[in-house]
């Protein structure tokens, strides 16, 4: 799967689960596998990075690493990065408590209609 | 609540019967997550969710394991099947086709990666394990998702395209000509035979380059099965597997082939002379119109044109006017050609490394500081010093040559790769300095390594030669003295690691391996042709070890140095077996094509035409007439990104749709595991 | 006017005084504007690294947090004079910020001193590269009034300039150019000094006099044989070594060397105009005194510049071109504009 | 797991050397920024490159294998850190990218804690000048010479008289020390930064 094919809402879907925060990875820009659909992606996150900043929450939580098949130290000194800073930003605890806003009820929403 | 919604979409109602299969991986997994634990867990908190069998097993991919597989399925009435193991990049084919045998559809089954994603990242055992299960977790509520999926099959074009006219290319041309296809040979240089034309001798049997690579050119030259398009390029390729449609751009040569003779005239009357830097290695001669050497295939020459006076200034035209066939055609414009083809092989080759870049090594500043395609061509007979060995002087033969290994190899600061045949080549040098000129010759080294067959031998006959060899990577090649004996002499400084001292070693020339780099436009090459490349530019293999020919790209082989470092054997080797892959395929007639592909719902599509400018490979068409849009499966190579952008949710992709993937984030964060029963 | 922050460092208020003298000199005319650090202490040379390290590198950090501090309201450029000095901040700032261990430890100690350093936070740079790639040679050329015609000069710039290099700022870590051009600029004869960058020996006449003999004896007879009326070099402790022990070590040879080492502030100040007593000029213990006489007392009669020759029919094996190197061509514009 | 696997598969006669299986780790970890000194594949570029090799008991190359054996004496009594004119061609030559100056002042003090320095001329010079630091904040070149060459070379300071007048007359040394104005800080520094050394 291409991070083209990246729908905003599975990252959504992923934090009302009960995830704290998300990491999207893809190649390495120019060097896409489908050609250019990374740059999609990186469209599709900043969006993302809004909308969160809207429902309150911090975008820090959404984290893009671009990332090729050579670069696993890379890789996984950013896994760790990200878990450090999302460690610092605290639990989201969605989908614990059902605490699940009315707005992060992705896979309902999906089935009908999609938000751009 | 979101749970209803997905089930009712595509899952089987509880229909579904799962089984779970861990594997060990002998210690590769074992070794970090408790496998035995996890395949209990799987049976016991998974079992509502259709699991009725896990298992645990060492080599899951051996064939016992696979009889383990098939067997559950036959005798359990299994319809799912989770495979938790190595990266489906290994092994999903395997399980895949053991599903198959069964009579369960391949792509009911589903792997998940829990040596790659966790046993070989993680060293907390208890922490790996829970990712394991979350993982399986994951997999099994993803699986339930998974519909039958038939592959498509397309007819295979039996013309393939090689790109790339050195030894590598050459013998994949032959071995596929000969078999009876056609080929097209697309070389950028007006002649083909690579680096292999410009070498003299060839280790370890020191057999003439030229010797035996001329007799394949001129093979391939007559074959009739060859279309051969030297001074050309690739601009654009199209389609896929069976069907790829290449776009090449024929370069004007400013000579018409059709009439010319290659009689040579015309470059014995240029007047204009130009330092040739690809094939002499910038050592020697060539005129403004000319073939690289004489025995080029094709024979015939081209213009250059920015270096002819003609070009430059509207007369000379001594080229046309000797030229007896009027071959010479100073307005001829660039060819673009359309080819179809069913497979390609690129075998693109390599660059040397610029010894410029080592400043400490002197070369470019030093005159007698060589290059070892340099030294190729001073070794050459047919050569800019007719094969003498002398300085840059033009006819000085050294008394004493030091000869450097790993020169911008093995360095962090430029490749840190070992780029494989240096050494040899270096013994090989040592040799031929020996016979030659009967100098000292010194060799300084890290590690010598004379791997394969024979080269060992070959080591210790330069040895035995009186070659002096010192262990150290040299730190500079300096033309100031310190001592008298050091005067007019270029002084190679060291540490002799085998003494533990500094020494000076004062020779009269030097000559630097210098290592093999991926072509300079290797990364741009690579993304026309669609395939990846390593960080370094190196062509990247499907498998290191098992598919190193093929790439990710199907269709798409590699061949030769383009993929990395490697010698003459090992090159052709990989050429023949790129071409036996190639006609593996052509020989099937039709491919079946991955079912990873998008397609519309037409009663959904709204004709927004969100989607129809996303696709990079041109498979969306929009239907004026009904207001909707339709994508070719052919075309389609899955990425996905239309089924994202959709508004409507009106295209599905299939092996990746939002159901799939919505339930394995439910399955990751353990939504759906039965809850720790209450002490009973 | 560019404004920088100074670190002077130790030497130039007395074994360099030459260098500070001439530095102030020529500021104002390239439009250098200099403050200092206030209340800046030694950075430890290469001594203090070897005795402890973290309080090596908080000696080295209570400058960085000063200058940082001043900074605060103005450019965050600072510039050094020595190579010595201006290695060690980069290297300080450097690793504070790649282990970042140390940089909490060094920032603990700070604290005892109630200040701070944010790794990163100051751009380290040596005069030498300033003048070059900050102020530009165009600028340099412009206040030319005076060229060094016929002084063979010798550009020395000793090893902690151009390596190890932190940032990729200079041409090359063996012959770096830079210094070249400067000197061109100035109107000087440049010779082919390929020991530019070799070391002076540092602190090795007070450790092992024979080895800095040893270095030195290499560097000033390789300077001798090319001809070279006057070294120049961009760090104290070079001048000092070859200006202050070359008589020891002509006795421990027995030879009888008289190679002058100058700053280049001093050159760039005599190109300028500048009287050669506001340079410094005088202080060295090997007199430079040729090279006034040189340019200024007997300056040497215009020669008309010989007509180019033909270019000879090449000879023997052609030579690879030189490797294009964009930072160098750059340079090459500035000096021919 | 592969540290594991090192200590116990290494056949090691002397027990004492068991220990020092550790000591490579140890110079890595009390050198200044990422030393990459475990990734020394010996081929001797920082040997060869060195101006003062000739000078040294051990090439650096040679050194850094002691190291690894866990030769803990006999590293720490070579006398290459102390020559080591830290002109960084090793640095940048070095194909592993090895910090091999930074690792050279490990040592030096490695050796100076575990007294194991063989001849004194270098680290009291390091001591006397860095004394003189620690007082002023400044260097003091005259204190520092007097002091240096009359313990370690007396009969030089004849030959050095030239040099020395020279220096006076031109007034490039000062006879009295320049002090900064706030030493209380330094110190406090200085003083902060040795308990946080010693702690490690």
């Amino acid at each position: 799967m291409c991070s083209g094919r990246l729908d905003p809402t599975f990252v959504f879907k992923a934090l009302a689960s009960g995830a704290d925060g998300v990491m999207i990875t893809g190649c390495h820009p120019g060097e896409c596998h489908y050609i250019e659909q990374n740059y999609k992606a990186l469209r599709r996150i900043q969006l993302m990075r809004r909308t969160l900043q809207g429902f309150g929450l911090e975008p820090g939580r959404i984290r893009l690493v671009w990332a090729s098949a050579a670069e696993g130290n890379r890789f996984a000194s950013e896994v760790a990065a990200f878990v450090e800073e999302v460690r610092a930003l605290g639990p989201l605890h969605w989908g614990k408590n059902g605490n699940v806003p009315s707005i992060a009820a992705p896979a309902a929403i999906q089935k009908e209609e999609v938000p751009a | 609540m979101t749970e209803n919604m997905i089930e009712n979409t595509s899952s089987n109602d509880g229909q579904e019967k799962i089984g779970v299969y861990v594997c060990h991986c002998g210690t590769n997994i074992a070794g970090v997550v408790d496998v035995v634990q996890v395949a209990e867990w799987a049976a016991k908190y998974l079992k509502h969710r259709g699991v009725v069998i896990a298992r645990e097993y060492k080599f899951m991919c051996s064939s016992l394991g696979q009889e383990l597989i098939e067997k559950d399925i036959k005798e359990l009435g299994l319809n799912r099947v989770i495979v938790a193991a190595c990266s489906p990049h290994l092994h999903e084919k395997t399980f895949r086709t053991a599903c198959a045998n069964a009579g369960l559809n391949p792509f009911l089954c589903e792997m998940v990666s829990i040596r790659e994603q966790v046993s070989w990242v993680h060293t907390d055992k208890a922490a790996a394990t829970a990712k394991a299960k979350a993982m399986i977790s994951g997999g099994v509520e993803r699986v339930r998702h998974h519909v039958p999926l038939e592959p498509m099959t397309v007819p295979i074009n039996p013309a393939t395209l090689i790109v790339g006219g050195g030894i590598a290319g050459i013998q994949s041309a032959l071995e596929i000509a000969d078999a009876g296809f056609h080929v097209y040979l697309v070389e950028r240089e007006p002649s083909i035979g690579g680096h292999m034309a410009q070498f003299d001798k060839t280790f370890p049997t020191l057999d003439c380059s030229a010797c035996i690579l001329t007799p394949k050119m001129v093979d391939v030259g007559s074959h009739p099965n060859i279309t051969l398009l030297t001074w050309s390029e690739v601009e654009k390729v199209e389609g896929y597997v069976g069907s790829f449609t290449v776009t090449v751009r024929k370069k004007a040569r400013k000579v018409d082939e059709e009439l010319c003779t290659g009689c040579g005239i015309c470059q014995e009357k240029c007047p204009k002379k130009v330092i040739d830097n690809v094939f002499e290695a910038g050592l020697g001669y060539r005129k403004a119109v000319y073939t690289p050497f004489p025995q080029a295939v094709p024979n015939f020459p081209v213009i250059d044109v920015p270096n002819c006076t003609y070009y430059e200034k509207g007369t000379c035209k001594a080229c046309e006017i000797f030229c007896a066939p009027k071959a010479i055609v100073f307005d001829q414009q660039d060819q673009i050609l359309t080819l179809k083809v069913g497979n390609i092989i690129l075998a693109t080759g390599y660059d040397l490394f610029d010894a410029r870049r080592m400043t400490n090594y002197g070369y470019g500043r030093l005159p007698n500081v060589f290059t070892s395609l340099e030294m190729e061509r001073l070794f050459n007979a047919a050569g800019p010093t007719n094969g003498n060995v002398v300085l840059r002087d033009g006819k000085t033969t050294p008394q004493s040559v030091g000869i450097i290994h790993c020169v911008g190899s093995r360095d962090k600061n430029f490749n840190n790769y070992c780029s494989v045949i240096c050494c040899m080549q270096s013994l090989k040098f040592a040799h031929l300095v020996h016979e030659r000129t009967g100098a000292t010759v010194y060799n300084f080294y890290i590690d010598i390594r004379a791997a394969f067959k024979d080269y060992d031998e070959f080591y210790q006959r330069v040895l035995e030669e009186g070659t002096l060899f010192v262990r150290g990577k040299v730190a500079e090649v300096s033309d100031v003295p310190r001592v008298e004996s050091e005067k007019g002499k270029l002084i190679i400084q060291v540490e002799d690691t085998l003494i533990g001292k500094q020494r000076r070693i004062p020779v009269d020339m030097v000559i630097l391996s210098a290592g093999l780099e991926p072509r300079k436009d290797s990364k741009e090459t690579a993304r026309t042709f669609g395939i990846s490349c390593s960080a370094n530019g190196w062509f990247t293999e499907k498998h290191p070890k098992l598919d190193p020919v093929a790439t990710m790209t199907e269709g798409i082989y590699i061949a030769g140095c383009a993929q990395g470092p490697k010698d003459i054997p090992a090159s052709v080797a990989q050429g023949a077996a790129a071409a036996a892959r190639v006609l593996g395929k052509i020989e099937q007639k039709a491919v079946a094509l991955e079912p990873i592909r998008a397609s519309v719902v037409e009663e959904r599509c709204s004709g927004c035409r969100i989607c129809n400018g996303l696709c990079p490979f041109n498979a969306i068409t929009f239907h004026e007439d009904r207001m909707v849009t339709e994508i070719n499966p052919a075309l389609c190579q899955g990425c996905g990104t239309c089924v994202a952008a959709c508004p409507a949710g009106a295209i599905t992709g299939t092996g990746f749709s939002n159901d799939q993937i919505m339930a394995q984030i439910e399955g990751l964060m353990m939504l759906n595991v039965e809850p720790e029963p209450v002490a009973a | 006017m560019s404004d920088y922050i100074l670190y002077p460092g130790c030497s130039m208020e007395t074994g360099a005084r030459a260098y500070y003298d001439s530095l102030k000199a020529i500021s104002k005319p390239i439009g250098l504007n200099l403050k200092e650090i206030d209340d800046w202490n030694c950075c430890g040379a290469t001594e203090y690294f070897g005795i402890s390290k973290t309080p090596a590198y908080a000696l080295i950090a209570r400058n960085l947090a000063l200058a940082a501090e001043q900074a605060a309201n103005g450019t965050r450029k600072v510039v050094a004079p020595c190579s010595a000095c201006y290695l060690n901040l980069a290297k300080a700032d450097h690793y504070m910020r790649e282990q970042p261990k140390l940089g909490r430890q060094v920032n603990e100690a700070l604290a005892a001193g109630n200040l701070s350093y944010k790794p990163g936070s100051l751009d380290i740079h040596h005069l030498l590269d300033v003048i070059i790639y900050d102020i530009g040679l165009d600028v340099v050329e412009k206040n030319v009034v005076r060229p060094l015609k016929g002084v063979r000069v010798a550009p020395y710039l000793g090893c902690m300039v151009p390596r190890p290099d932190y940032d990729h700022r200079w041409s090359d870590h063996d012959l770096p150019v830079e210094l070249d051009m400067l000197l061109k600029t100035l109107g000087a004869d440049v010779v082919d000094y390929p020991l530019k960058t070799e070391c002076c020996g540092g602190h090795m006449p007070q450790i092992s006099p024979a080895t800095a003999f040893e270095m030195l004896r290499r560097l000033i007879s390789v300077a001798d044989e090319r001809d070279t009326d006057v070294m120049t070099t961009i760090c104290p402790m070079c001048q000092l070594n070859i200006d202050g022990y070359q008589g020891e070590m002509n006795g421990f040879f027995g030879t009888n060397y008289h190679m002058p080492i100058l700053f280049f502030t001093q050159l760039m100040g005599l190109a300028f105009g500048i009287d050669p007593k506001e340079l410094g000029f005088g202080l060295e213990l090997v007199s430079a005194r040729n090279v006034l006489d040189a340019i200024g007392v007997k300056a040497p009669p215009e020669t008309p510049p010989a007509p180019p020759r033909r270019p000879r029919k090449p000879e023997g094996l052609p030579m690879p071109t030189p490797l294009a190197n964009p930072q160098i061509e750059t340079l090459k514009k500035e000096v021919t504009k | 797991m592969t540290e594991a696997l090192t200590i116990s598969s290494t056949p090691v006669s002397d027990p004492k050397q068991i220990e020092d299986l550790t000591l490579l780790k140890e110079v890595a970890s009390r050198t200044a920024g990422v030393s990459n000194l475990e990734m020394c594949i010996q081929c001797g570029t920082c040997g060869g490159s060195c101006p003062s090799a000739v000078e040294m008991e051990d090439t650096p190359r040679r050194l850094f294998a002691m190291l690894r054996a866990g030769m803990r004496e006999e590293a720490l009594k070579s006398n290459t850190p102390w020559i080591c004119v830290s002109c960084y061609h090793c640095v940048v030559r070095c194909p592993q990218n090895i910090h091999i100056p930074d690792v050279m002042y490990t040592l030096k003090t490695m050796a100076v804690d575990a007294k194991l320095v063989q001849d004194s001329t270098a680290p009291d010079f390091s001591q006397t000048f860095v004394d003189m630091v620690e007082d002023y904040g400044r260097s003091f070149e005259i204190g520092l010479a007097s002091r240096h060459y009359l313990k370690h070379f007396p009969l030089r300071l004849t030959n050095m008289v030239p040099m020395g007048m020279g220096m006076l007359s031109k007034k490039r040394m000062n006879l009295t020390p320049t002090r900064i104005k706030n030493m209380k800080q330094l110190k406090a520094i200085l003083k902060r930064a040795k308990e946080l050394e010693a702690e490690q």
